[in-house]
């Protein structure tokens, strides 16, 4: 069996991503089972707001994994891709900046950490999801430098890139689900 | 003399008891005293059995149940392990280096509260074929919870600042006792008639406090002119519950 | 040194399944109704994996010996790896069916029916380093516990509030597990602080306490005698030294002790 | 699938291969992934000894109460305290389960000779490797730090179970930063092992050179493989539990800590935690951590029998399928840890039966090495007499395993020295012995000397009659119901069992002692053994094709070896009686 001649070669860093994906997928299984069984016996599980700048934050991570992709596609028709993944990153770092306002936003109304069960959970989940983007911007990083450096080797490496990126937006997307869900 | 009975006061600043400090030399043995008896009204809780059953080489020290020791009373209503000291009008002088020796006997606490000035050494003795863990639970003091295995030397330590600080052994959940660290040597505890007696005081104004661990304190000023005894009567009142 | 290995093997062996097989430590007599069926099982697997331990290292020992500096042709075992795993899925697949079967039953015995409706009631409370038992006392009724209460200094190990909850003051708080003997025994287990655990090797039953949880455990003496309890459960320092004494008794001693308790 | 990972191996070697220059880059933090596990195996050096010596404290505690342990035992009073006794047990159990029974044969020996035996010049991520061996040295120096701190180290087991855990220092001594710093040191160990497993998973699926097709790796990197994927799934579950634990001891967060809960006569005032949550989190780890520990000893034995049996191991493609299984199947018997912990009583019956299924897997691995020795040509070394020992010691652990697997016979024997028993052998002695094989095979690979067959004869001896005098009484003092985790047995009942405890000190004493052959056979060889020939065991695997001991370092002096067969091809007619994987050149 070929392969098609435009697919990006397989690459440890592909197979690395996937398993690194499958682990950081098993965390939050955990955390996730955490919250459920943590919610169910107790009494103390206090609904609050979410603040809304999380779903302008959703919206700023969802078009940054777009662009991505569109670097992506663009580096293997052979086009130039690495002011893409630029504006990607710059997205990325705007969705931090947004949890950032998110976090400090309900630090103002007095939801704390140590408040209740349910702020404990928000603010698990959403800042170990932000630690894993971060990550994922030092990898965007990364690969913006192979992509202007030596162009002609970066496509594996832009692929587990844009792999793992993709997987961060979903992941947020399955956080905002719980968040909203449960909280 | 003086200097150090002035720097001593300007440390620790009791205010009142200046004139009476600077007036002259300590005396230890000599000066006036205070006596009485701590009694109570009311009605004071039922001290109860308490069961050993857990540790046989206690209970077997026991012929009848000891009882509970939260208010230990006499008759004519006299109350015992009640804390008298002096709380102001003192010059208290550096911390004593004879140690307080404090016993855990038949899975007690020997005395039940004992009584010692900040800085001064306690030893801590077990006597019991058991290991205990003692551990006090100060507020400003530091915290430490330590087990002391049978025919082990006594722990040696001291606490710093004054306060009244609860001490309980887990292993043996009933045991409970006081340390009552005080910024005096003038201090006792009241005995099992209620009665208790401050000696050796210098003339001048003294408060006399008197610290029970459920009924609270009361307090009385007394005035030593010279080598009297001076009595006070401090009653609490008790509550059942 | 092949042969010294075999040898060996096969002396740990014999001196290991003889101590069992000879009981030479073994339980201590069994004082409980459900007892037996915990005994039969551990007899059974006894047995079974006894056959299969000594079956296995024999093997072993005497393979090790016969081909032990051997130099002629090799041999492969008849049949291959086919036997190996009719064996292992047969053998221990029955052992396993057979052992589920039968043990799930005794299990449901202790730990899936209610305690009968005549069973006496006794409330636990475990804390770091001892168990306090609790009888409902004449109204038949347990008084409410309220954690802010709880005195170990006022021997109020319950957090029982005497003052106010008239249910509570005739509650009998006792360091010993009193109980009749032949009467169901319904334990309410609840710690207070941290995971203990409750074991009774006579009455071959053993419960977990989990702070927060209210943890029914039910079971029958059926002999009169003094036996500990203890904690199987770490809950810090003084774990080895957290125990107590269940006293079974006959009907009449036994509404002799709860008297005596209620006059104190 | 082949051709493009040629060349993926033919890059990484033009992109990362340069040798290291230096002393920091050969020695410290070196991307070679055979330093890295001689690091590993340092540490787990290092982490054994600590853990045995605290072993030993504790034995001679239980059958000489009275006897003074001088410097090594708590700073005042000097005497061993019953809190000192169980950090010391916690110490134990966390060092010799997480930094030995995990990095020597797992991320050590994995670490030198994964890639090799695949055909590859180092790992997937050289880099995230070494990040593997410093976290989790930083890891082993937080765990030990906590000994330095003020009331010691954690007291609450290596299971530590919530509340106890999670309160603080109000639940007693060692509660306080000692357990603070056990909770982060597990938490950095997990990242450290999770970096680690990417990298074996990785190199293992992309690294392999021309010819090594799965069904050709040899059993060691077959175990490798599936733990690594076992604990790429296990510490991935740990990690949060640990973080959720040092939130709810430093943050006032109340997950694991249920409301009302009165310490000292005070109110704590956390709510609605649930402990059961953290007993099912860590065992979801727990369980597959037994088999993180014990499956590399698994290839281990098989890599190795073939080697002296000179004769293929029976039915290659049905271990690695058991140990696929037993891999698959430890994530659905985590609850038989807690058939007693208050959980439905109907699901320990759900717990019960794959936990027993369990076993047949392990029965058929069991025949399968028995079945192997049957007429072999069995040549008798230090390496073999460990493997045939592992043989033995793993029955004797496995069948205990019986027993406890049933819930109605666990509730009397659960919390006793039987499960102390059955876990050391099982997990403990048949791990050591694994590397005590696998230390002996590979000297000579690692550090280009043969270790001295004479001495490690003699270790295997003693050790091998040591360990069954010290751990077959734990089963029989726990059918007595004797209860394991108490720092002295002052029940009456126990009384009787005081001179079993007495005979199994004395035995620890001289099982440790035989060590010493060991760790001195070691230390000599490294530097004074005689020089080790390219393939002293006649071996087939392709660490043995490489052109010298140690191998040069792009471990095949710039050639990519080609495989033509698998591991397994011993007993062969002809010249010689086993055919290498690379065809007999390298």
């Amino acid at each position: 069996m070929t392969a098609p001649a435009a697919r990006a070669p397989w690459t440890p860093a592909r197979t690395g991503v996937w398993v690194g994906i499958a682990a950081i997928s098993m965390s939050f299984a955990a955390f996730t089972s955490a919250l459920i069984v943590r919610e169910g016996p107790g009494s103390d599980w206090q609904h609050f707001r979410l603040p809304p700048v999380l779903y302008a934050n959703t919206l700023v991570l969802l078009v940054s994994s777009a662009l991505l992709e569109i670097g992506r596609r663009r580096q293997r028709d052979g086009r130039e891709a690495s002011s893409w993944v630029a504006a990607s990153g710059i997205l990325g770092v705007a969705f931090i900046l947004g949890q950032i306002v998110a976090w400090r936003a309900l630090a103002a109304q007095g939801v704390f950490l140590a408040s209740s069960p349910s702020s404990a959970f928000f603010y698990v989940l959403t800042v170990i999801h932000a630690i894993h983007v971060t990550g994922g911007l030092a990898g965007l990083g990364y690969t913006y430098r192979r992509l202007v450096r030596t162009p002609g080797s970066a496509a594996g490496v832009l692929t587990a890139a844009a792999t793992y990126w993709h997987f961060m937006a979903a992941l947020w997307l399955y956080v905002l689900f719980v968040l909203v869900a449960r909280i | 003399m003086r200097i150090t009975g002035i720097a001593a006061l300007a440390g620790l600043a009791l205010g009142a008891s200046a004139v009476a400090g600077v007036a002259g030399p300590h005396l230890r043995a000599a000066g006036g005293t205070i006596s009485g008896t701590i009694t109570y009204t009311g009605t004071p809780p039922k001290m109860k059995p308490i069961d050993m059953a857990k540790e046989p080489t206690c209970a077997k020290q026991h012929a009848t149940p000891v009882m509970t020791e939260g208010a230990v009373t006499g008759p004519g209503n006299t109350l015992a392990d009640v804390v008298v000291y002096i709380s102001a009008g003192d010059q208290p002088g550096p911390a004593p280096t004879q140690p307080v020796r404090y016993d855990q006997k038949g899975c007690q606490y020997v005395p039940h509260v004992a009584v010692m000035q900040a800085g001064q050494p306690l030893e801590i003795y077990n006597d019991d074929e058991t290991s205990h863990n003692i551990h006090p639970m100060p507020k400003l003091n530091s915290e430490w919870n330590k087990s002391q295995p049978p025919g082990t030397p006594p722990i040696h330590t001291s606490f710093d600042k004054p306060e009244f600080i609860s001490v309980k052994c887990n292993v043996h959940p009933w045991m409970h006792g006081v340390f009552a660290v005080l910024n005096t040597s003038h201090a006792t505890v009241s005995g099992a008639d209620g009665s208790f007696k401050l000696e050796g005081l210098a003339p001048g104004h003294y408060t006399v406090t008197a610290w029970h661990e459920r009924f609270g304190t009361q307090t009385a000023d007394v005035t030593i002119t010279g080598s009297e005894t001076q009595t006070v009567k401090l009653v609490f009142k008790a509550t059942p519950y | 040194m092949g042969k010294f290995f075999a040898v060996t093997v096969g002396i740990l062996t014999i001196v290991s399944a003889g101590i069992f097989m000879f009981h030479v430590w073994w339980l201590p007599p069994d004082i409980s109704v459900l007892g037996a069926g915990i005994d039969h099982q551990l007899n059974e697997t006894m047995v079974a994996s006894g056959i299969l331990f000594v079956a296995s290292q024999l093997a072993l020992a005497v393979f090790v010996w016969r081909s032990s500096g051997s130099t002629g042709p090799i041999k492969i075992f008849p049949g291959g790896a086919t036997p190996m795993v009719v064996i292992a899925v047969v053998l221990v697949g029955i052992e396993v069916a057979v052992l589920t079967l039968v043990g799930s039953k005794v299990w449901a015995g202790l730990f899936m029916v209610q305690a009968p409706a005549n069973a006496l009631q006794v409330d636990v409370q475990a804390e770091q380093f001892a168990f306090y038992f609790r009888y409902a006392g004449p109204d038949g009724k347990f008084g409410a516990m309220d954690p802010s209460k709880v005195s170990d200094a006022n021997n109020n190990f319950f957090g029982l509030d005497p003052a106010n909850d008239t249910t509570a003051r005739d509650d009998i708080v006792a360091a010993t597990l009193a109980i009749p003997v032949n009467r169901p025994i319904l334990l309410t287990m609840h710690s207070r602080d941290v995971g203990h655990a409750f074991y009774v090797p006579q009455l071959r039953i053993q419960q977990d306490f989990v702070p927060g949880l209210v943890i029914p455990l039910h079971f029958t003496a059926t002999q009169t005698g003094k036996y500990e309890i203890v904690c199987t459960q770490l809950c810090g320092l003084g774990h080895y030294n957290m125990r107590a004494y269940v006293e079974v008794m006959s009907d009449s001693d036994f509404a002799q002790w709860l008297k005596t308790q209620a006059n104190q | 699938m082949t051709t493009p990972v040629r060349e993926t191996v033919a890059k990484l070697t033009e992109l990362k291969h340069q040798p290291p220059e230096g002393f920091w880059r050969r020695y410290v933090f070196s991307l070679d992934h055979k330093v890295i596990g001689r690091q590993y195996l340092d540490l787990a050096l290092v982490a054994v000894i600590t853990g045995m010596v605290l072993s030993w404290l504790m034995r001679l505690h239980l059958g000489y109460p009275n006897a003074s342990i001088g410097v090594l035992g708590p700073a005042n009073p000097s005497q061993m305290t019953p809190e000192y006794y169980l950090q010391l047990m916690t110490m134990h159990g966390t060092i010799m389960v997480f930094f030995v029974l995990t990095t020597a044969p797992f991320a050590g020996f994995g670490n030198f000779f994964l890639p090799i035996q695949v055909g590859a010049e180092d790992m997937a991520f050289p880099r995230f490797n070494m990040m593997s061996f410093w976290v989790t040295f930083l890891a082993f120096v937080t765990l030990v730090a906590s000994f330095f701190v003020p009331e010691g180290p954690a007291l609450s087991g290596w299971t530590a179970y919530a509340p106890l855990s999670a309160i603080g220092k109000e639940a007693g001594p060692g509660e306080g930063l000692g357990q603070t710093l056990w909770a982060i040191s597990i938490a950095l160990f997990c990242v450290g092992q999770l970096l680690g497993a990417l990298n074996f998973i990785a190199t293992t699926l992309d690294l392999r050179t021309k010819g090594m097709s799965l069904a050709r790796m040899p059993f060691s990197t077959w175990a490798w493989f599936t733990t690594s994927v076992i604990g790429l799934i296990a510490f991935s579950v740990l990690l949060p539990a640990c973080i959720l634990l040092i939130l709810d001891r430093v943050a006032g967060t109340s997950f694991f800590i249920p409301a009302g809960l009165v310490f000292n006569d005070q109110v704590q005032t956390h709510s609605g935690g649930s402990p059961l949550l953290w007993q099912h989190l860590f065992w979801f780890f727990g369980h597959p951590e037994v088999y993180i520990a014990i499956l590399p000893g698994f290839g281990i034995i098989s890599h190795i029998l073939p080697a002296f049996t000179r004769k293929p191991l029976l039915g290659p493609k049905v271990l690695i399928g058991c140990m696929i299984a037993i891999g698959f199947l430890s994530y659905t018997v985590w609850g038989h840890h807690m058939f007693l912990s208050g959980m439905n009583p109907f699901s320990a019956i759900l717990f019960s039966v794959p936990t027993l299924i369990i076993t047949i897997p392990a029965t058929i691995v069991t025949l399968l090495w028995i079945g192997s020795i049957y007429g072999a040509r069995l040549r008798i070394t230090a390496a073999s007499l460990f493997c045939l020992g592992f043989v033995s010691v793993f029955v004797s652990g496995g069948i205990s395993g019986f027993f406890l697997a049933q819930p109605s016979i666990d509730t009397y024997l659960h919390g006793t020295y039987f499960v102390v028993g059955h876990f050391h052998f099982v997990m403990g002695v048949a791990a050591m012995f694994g590397i005590f094989a696998g230390t002996y095979f590979w000297f000579p690979k690692m550090y280009g000397r043969m270790m001295n067959e004479t001495l490690g004869k003699w270790h295997f001896a003693l050790t091998f009659i040591g360990v069954y005098c010290i751990f077959m009484p734990m089963h029989y003092i726990g059918l007595a119901g004797n209860v394991r985790r108490y720092s002295s047995f002052t029940d009456d009942y126990l009384q009787p069992l005081l001179p079993v405890h007495k005979f199994m000190t004395i035995a620890a004493l001289f099982t440790g002692a035989a060590q010493l052959i060991f760790f001195y056979n070691l230390f000599r060889s490294r530097f004074k053994g005689p020089p080790a020939p390219p393939n002293p065991w006649e071996a087939t695997s392709l660490e043995w094709s490489t052109p010298a001991s140690p191998p040069p370092f792009d471990n095949f002096g710039g050639k990519h070896p080609v495989v033509t067969q698998g591991p397994n091809e011993y007993g062969t007619a002809g010249a010689k009686d086993y055919v290498m994987q690379a065809g007999g050149e390298a």
